[in-house]
């Protein structure tokens, strides 16, 4: 299809978690690709599956979670069927990972720099202190920690959450690895703050070449960052396209109603387009579409009730699981 | 505007288990008896209780008072459990050993819980130098063995049960006070606490509506802790003599002749029964306690 | 226009004290004046530890004051107790961030919607619970739901029973903070419509505590901007956040994610990190980030002073040009 | 840091003194004059008011009270606790006398608990509730619920005089010094305390395990690509902080358990002493008991603040 293969492509991976109530299932078909070096931001509510796409590719899921995947395929492999022993030479060394709250993702007892040499030396045997250390440095100064070689003597409550993040980062970088899952990395840090960690996470993609999928449920991070956009909703993909595609002419109604609910795309004081209700939970999905019963669409019928959408291309080539995503074109245009 | 679009158009939470309607008390009570451990629990300390409330009405023979003829006998029908080495009935001295054990365990236990909830809460909820103070007391007295310090008392004092009482409460407040002061600090920092002030309810209100119910399930599992200590450390205690003293029978005490070579081997019925009847007792208040610990951990009410 | 509520100077200080026992003063709020007219919406932003919380907070008396004073319609209510407490709380509520913890778990909706109107004395049987009723419908919820516990609603119902429990007493004045900041993307527009329709509705005056400036932006008519316990710049809302004058105002700007692929922002980038409430820089507080920062910024602490047509005030000795190219069209700053 | 050492340390000397002052008053509150119990009851009664007087001149008791504390906390601080009322040795000596036995028995209890508790708490926590986990819980729950001293006969029953393979009591056969004498007279008491010691641990190294596990860090730990066995003694590490604390607070409780095992077993160490102080009314011992007690808490206080301190770098590095 495309030139380049996809450094990561999931096909149809499904997820399900035990509750005291039974297996529930949180991933239902969750298809997308991500190509070598660009940003992919993956949108979502909470609870919409999006942190735990990532957590099913690192395979990091609490026990007794069920993964069944046509294909999780990964530079080559497929993570769908590697053993947790080969699984654990892919962590940390060919996928990175940057978690969401920076003041608890580090251990407290620990110094800064021997967490990162550990994340260096776990993949890298035969390599002395020094040589995990100089290559810690170099990773803290790229995410633009001053001060990186003294700094890195320090402990975690001695660092800022800002700059805790860049450690986090420096950490998933420090093997060289071919794809970063950042899940909602900036969340817990304040704008100023927010925007130096994301330049740091671009700047680690431009110069290390290094494909990253940005979790976010922040639209304008997404608008800032990324190059593709994947909209998820109850678990499964809703939508894929071009972040410019997805602002200006969007082809599923969630995805339209999420743009639309922003503050920012309205004039003061005039009312929001609110998404009415709230969304289903995932022990009680709808029959038909996840999204029918919040709507608004003027082409919602008695098919979004009793048949639920795939994820499909539409007629010009967009993917959407929308049983109407033809026609959304006709609407905008 | 768009709030009269919406209000046409209720949402309704979708309610998927009928669970989901019953108050979070009612809810607790099912988790309880769901847990076999905690019911069996239950069950045995309240047969335990009963029966040393009312079998003494049934045992024919006096506790304190026995013949030397029918010293040393092993149970038969007239002694169900046997006879001691004066003659005393064994089972009636249980029943009756039991009601002093229990009684200085749950008094204990009692005056301890409500000291430290007191005592506790105040910290927790006034914070500041007192605070600072209680909670160092609290840490050294945590470490303060109970049955070393009555030694010292019955050493110099000599052995009452009065002592007994005020001094495990003494000693066993600290951790219903640490428990308190620390479900306290949390509820205080709930905002659902500072709201109540914003709104007007008056000091009364809050304590009433807001802080006890919020502190008394975890008084509750500490207090069965607390009891399960107290009669413990009551047996110990009056087993190296610094505790109940004879004629009364105690649990403790009643095990003090065994340490004899000649008890030990030859008359098991003096020393298994007691022994097996702190065991029960202690093992049914934990399990109880962990009962409801567990039944009201509201990590899982969600 | 006569001002409903003003703050003059207030100051909220803390002291901590470390584990060694080293005494600490943290300086949340170091000197705030802020008016409030009324039918007002008055936004106050900032990010987090530039004290816009306890600002609030020290409004409605949760936070006492240590210094400075505030007026409500003419009234001292500075340091209230008692039933002078009471009396201001029925006029000025409060709406809490987070819907779960400022929920008691053990009570029904109910009781919590009524817990307002018990305190008050104004809960008499059925008056009392037809009301419950109107203010749930008020909110958009079923009266029905009054039976339920908090754990059964969405973050969204539950900022809806907050806010039906701040209006049981008909306030005027409504503090919230960060009213919608806890809650997903697509239940955030719900509660904001919900929010700007009842302040119409019941010509009620708002002071809105938000680190988003888009959500401040479309709900408030004039902003404050605080940075470590003060307040750096003032004005009307568009104005302040499409020109700022204060360098400060415009990295936060600069810094908020854009709101489609086209926009572009000037790229400012702060340098470093926020100063600690407990060892302010001299001078002028912002100047340890501040890229105009000069020798008098150190030494002189800069007066929040009138700029522009004289609606608009700011904290600085080197305030940006209003006449340059607005900041959200793009201009390069280094 | 060293100032937080000194106030800590300062105020533990508080304490010591108002517990000195307390045991003080506590003698004197006690039914019975000392002075009178020195003199033999069977001297003739004329002499004997006079003999009594002697002893209360010589005890320095018709000194004013505070005087008498100030000379008897003098004394105390230089090591002179008196003389036993019963064989009319110096208290101190006898004290140090026991103070070996008793360590000996509790030392080894405390490492042999902690060294099954460690294992057994950090391998029950990394797998949560499968059978081991359930069963070890079990146990170790009845554990704590069984009294020390009625483990100690049901050992003695089964062990001394059902199969007859260990000693009944004592800390050796009479006549036999050897150290395999000795270990054998240890197994008993040692496997009773340590039972007490190990149940309770298990059930603090399980919940502070099972606390570490669930943190955020291991997450990112695990994210590194290391394996479980690399997460879990990260976690041990963290978990090692509340541990210490409470071991260090624990270890006056344990002592606790040992004076009821050294009864039980006639082990010659502080707490058998206590008792027969008790029994007897030796005022001088028991006192000498009670400052042994209030040391030791105040000692493992102050030990738990500083290992709390070594332990977490947070606490540390405070400037």
């Amino acid at each position: 299809m495309t030139v380049t293969e996809p450094v990561l492509s999931l096909q149809s991976v499904n997820l399900e978690l035990k509750t005291p109530d039974g297996y529930v299932r949180i991933l239902r078909d969750v298809t997308f690709d991500v190509a070598p070096g660009e940003i992919v931001g993956v949108v979502g509510e909470s609870g919409s599956g999006k942190s735990m796409t990532a957590l099913t590719v690192m395979r990091l899921l609490p026990p007794k979670a069920r993964v069944q995947a046509a294909r999780i395929g990964f530079d080559g492999d497929d993570l769908a069927t590697t053993s947790p022993r080969a699984l654990r030479r892919v962590r940390g060394k060919r996928i990175g990972m940057v978690f969401q709250d920076p003041m608890t993702s580090l251990d407290p007892v620990i110094q800064v720099g021997r967490q990162i040499d550990e994340a260096y030396r776990i993949h890298h045997p035969g390599v002395g202190r020094a040589e995990a250390r100089a290559q810690t440095v170099r990773m803290l100064e790229l995410v633009g920690v001053p001060d990186a070689a003294n700094r890195a003597r320090q402990y975690p409550h001695q660092w800022s959450g800002g700059m805790r993040q860049r450690a986090v980062i420096a950490m998933a970088l420090v093997n060289d690895p071919k794809l970063i899952l950042a899940d909602e990395p900036t969340t817990a840090l304040d704008a100023t703050i927010q925007a130096q960690v994301l330049d740091a996470l671009a700047r680690a993609r431009d110069e290390l070449g290094v494909a990253v999928v940005l979790i976010t449920h922040d639209l304008g991070v997404i608008a800032q960052f990324a190059s593709r956009v994947i909209v998820m909703y109850a678990g499964g993909v809703v939508e894929v396209a071009t972040t410019r595609e997805l602002f200006e002419d969007s082809r599923h109604p969630y995805s339209a109603a999420l743009i639309q609910s922003r503050p920012g795309a309205h004039r003061r004081g005039e009312p929001l387009v609110a998404i009415p209700g709230r969304p289903p939970l995932m022990t009680d999905l709808p029959e038909g579409c996840p999204f029918a019963p919040r709507c608004a669409s003027p082409y919602k019928s008695a098919v979004c009730v009793t048949d639920r959408p795939e994820l499909e291309r539409s007629v010009d080539g967009r993917l959407s699981a929308c049983h109407f995503r033809d026609h959304h074109q006709e609407v905008v245009a | 505007m768009t709030g009269t679009t919406e209000r046409t158009r209720p949402m309704r939470p979708s309610l998927t288990r009928r669970r989901e309607l019953v108050p979070p008390g009612r809810l607790a009570f099912r988790r309880f008896l769901r847990n076999p451990a905690a019911v069996v629990g239950a069950v045995v300390l309240i047969l335990i209780v009963l029966a040393v409330v009312v079998g003494p009405l049934f045992v024919p023979w006096d506790p304190d008072v026995g013949e030397l003829i029918d010293a040393r006998q092993p149970p038969s029908a007239e002694h169900w459990l046997g006879t001691d080495l004066i003659g005393r009935d064994e089972l009636a001295r249980i029943l009756a050993g039991g009601r002093v054990s229990l009684t200085i365990g749950f008094l204990a236990a009692l005056l301890a819980v409500t000291v430290g909830t007191v005592v506790g809460t105040l910290a927790g909820w006034f914070g500041g130098v007192a605070d600072a103070i209680i909670s160092r007391i609290i840490d050294i007295l945590l470490s303060v063995p109970a049955v070393l310090v009555i030694i010292v008392f019955a050493g110099i004092l000599g052995p009452s049960l009065p002592m007994l009482i005020i001094v495990f409460s003494a000693l066993l407040w600290p951790q219903s006070a640490r428990i308190a002061r620390s479900v306290v600090l949390s509820v205080r920092e709930q905002e659902f606490v500072q709201a109540a002030r914003v709104l007007g309810s008056r000091t009364r209100y809050i304590v009433l509506h807001h802080l006890i119910p919020g502190v008394l399930p975890s008084v509750i599992v500490a207090a069965t802790i607390l009891v399960a200590d107290a009669v413990l450390s009551e047996a110990a205690v009056s087993f190296l003599g610094a505790g109940v003293q004879p004629p009364q029978a105690s649990w403790g005490n009643m095990l003090n002749d065994s340490k004899s070579l000649t008890v030990l081997t030859l008359m098991p019925w003096l020393w298994l029964p007691p022994g097996l009847a702190i065991f029960a007792t202690v093992l049914s208040t934990m399990a109880v306690g962990d009962g409801v610990r567990d039944a009201i951990d509201t990590r899982r009410n969600a | 226009m006569s001002a409903l509520l003003t703050v003059d100077d207030l100051e909220v200080h803390f002291t901590a004290r470390s584990f060694t026992g080293r005494k600490r003063v943290i300086r949340a709020v170091d000197g705030v004046s802020l008016e409030v007219a009324e039918h007002e919406a008055l936004g106050i932003i900032g990010e987090s530890g530039c004290g816009k919380t306890t600002t609030g907070r020290a409004i409605v008396q949760l936070e006492p004051a240590t210094g400075g004073s505030m007026h409500y319609r003419g009234k001292d209510v500075t340091h209230l107790t008692g039933s002078a407490r009471r009396a201001f709380n029925a006029h000025v509520q409060f709406v809490f961030q987070d819907p779960m913890s400022s929920l008691n778990p053990r009570m029904t909706v109910a009781d919590i919607v009524a817990e307002p109107l018990r305190a008050y004395g104004r809960w008499n049987g059925r008056a009392g619970r037809d009301r419950v009723s109107e203010l749930l419908d008020l909110v958009g919820l079923p009266p029905e739901f009054g039976s339920r516990y908090p754990h059964q609603f969405s973050g969204g119902q539950r900022q809806r029973i907050g806010i039906a429990r701040a209006l049981a007493l008909e306030p005027e004045m409504l503090v919230l903070d960060e009213p919608v900041s806890a809650l997903d993307v697509s239940v955030q527009a719900q509660v904001l419509n919900l929010l700007m329709s009842l302040r119409e509705a019941q010509g009620l005056t708002y002071v809105m505590i938000s680190h988003d400036l888009d959500v401040i932006r479309h709900v408030t008519d004039r902003v404050a901007v605080m940075y470590l316990g003060v307040v750096v710049e003032t004005g009307p809302a568009d104005e302040v956040l499409d020109d700022p004058v204060h360098p400060y105002t415009a990295a936060l700007v600069s810094a908020t994610p854009p709101s489609s692929p086209d926009e572009k922002r000037a790229r400012i980038r702060l340098q470093g990190e926020l100063p600690s409430a407990s060892n302010i820089p001299s001078g002028c507080r912002f100047r340890t980030r501040c890229w105009r920062a000069d020798e008098i910024c150190a030494t002189v602490v800069p007066p929040l002073s009138p700029k522009g047509d004289g609606n608009r005030a700011a904290a600085c000795h080197h305030p940006l040009d209003l006449a340059a190219p607005r900041l959200r069209e793009g201009i390069a700053t280094p | 840091m060293l100032r937080f050492l000194v106030t800590r340390l300062s105020s533990s000397l508080v304490v010591f003194v108002v517990i000195a002052i307390g045991l003080f008053v506590l003698v004197r509150l006690a039914p019975g004059d000392p002075a009178d119990a020195l003199v033999p009851l069977d001297a003739n009664p004329g002499d004997r008011q006079a003999l009594v007087e002697q002893a209360r001149v010589q005890l320095g008791l018709d000194k004013p009270l505070p005087l008498q504390f100030v000379l008897w906390f003098g004394n105390l601080v230089t090591g002179n606790l008196g003389f036993s009322f019963q064989t009319n040795q110096p208290v101190a000596q006898m004290l140090g006398d026991r103070l070996g036995p008793t360590l000996l028995l509790s030392g080894t209890a405390l490492a042999v608990g902690l060294l099954v508790a460690l294992p057994v708490g950090i391998a029950i926590a990394v797998r949560r509730n499968g059978i081991s986990d359930t069963a070890v819980s079990s146990v170790s729950v009845i554990a704590l619920a069984i009294p020390s001293f009625f483990s100690a006969m049901l050992g003695i029953w089964i062990f001394a005089v059902q199969l007859r393979v260990l000693p009944f009591a004592g800390m050796n056969t009479p006549g036999d010094s050897s150290p395999g004498d000795l270990f054998l007279h240890l197994v008993l008491p040692v496997g009773i305390l340590a039972l007490a010691v190990a149940a309770s641990f298990i059930r603090y190294i399980r919940g502070g395990m099972l606390e570490q596990l669930g943190q955020d860090y291991i997450r990112t730990v695990m994210a590194k690509g290391s394996g479980p066995f690399r997460a879990t003694m990260h976690g041990f590490r963290n978990s090692l902080i509340p541990l210490v604390t409470v071991l260090a607070l624990y270890i006056p409780l344990y002592f606790a358990g040992a004076v009821v095992v050294e009864t039980v077993f006639s082990w010659p160490g502080i707490g058998q002493l206590a008792i027969n102080a008790l029994v007897n009314r030796d005022y001088p011992v028991i006192i000498a008991f009670g400052l042994y007690v209030a040391v030791l808490v105040l000692v493992c206080n102050l030990l738990a603040d500083v290992a709390y301190a070594l332990v977490d770098p947070r606490v540390r590095s405070v400037r």
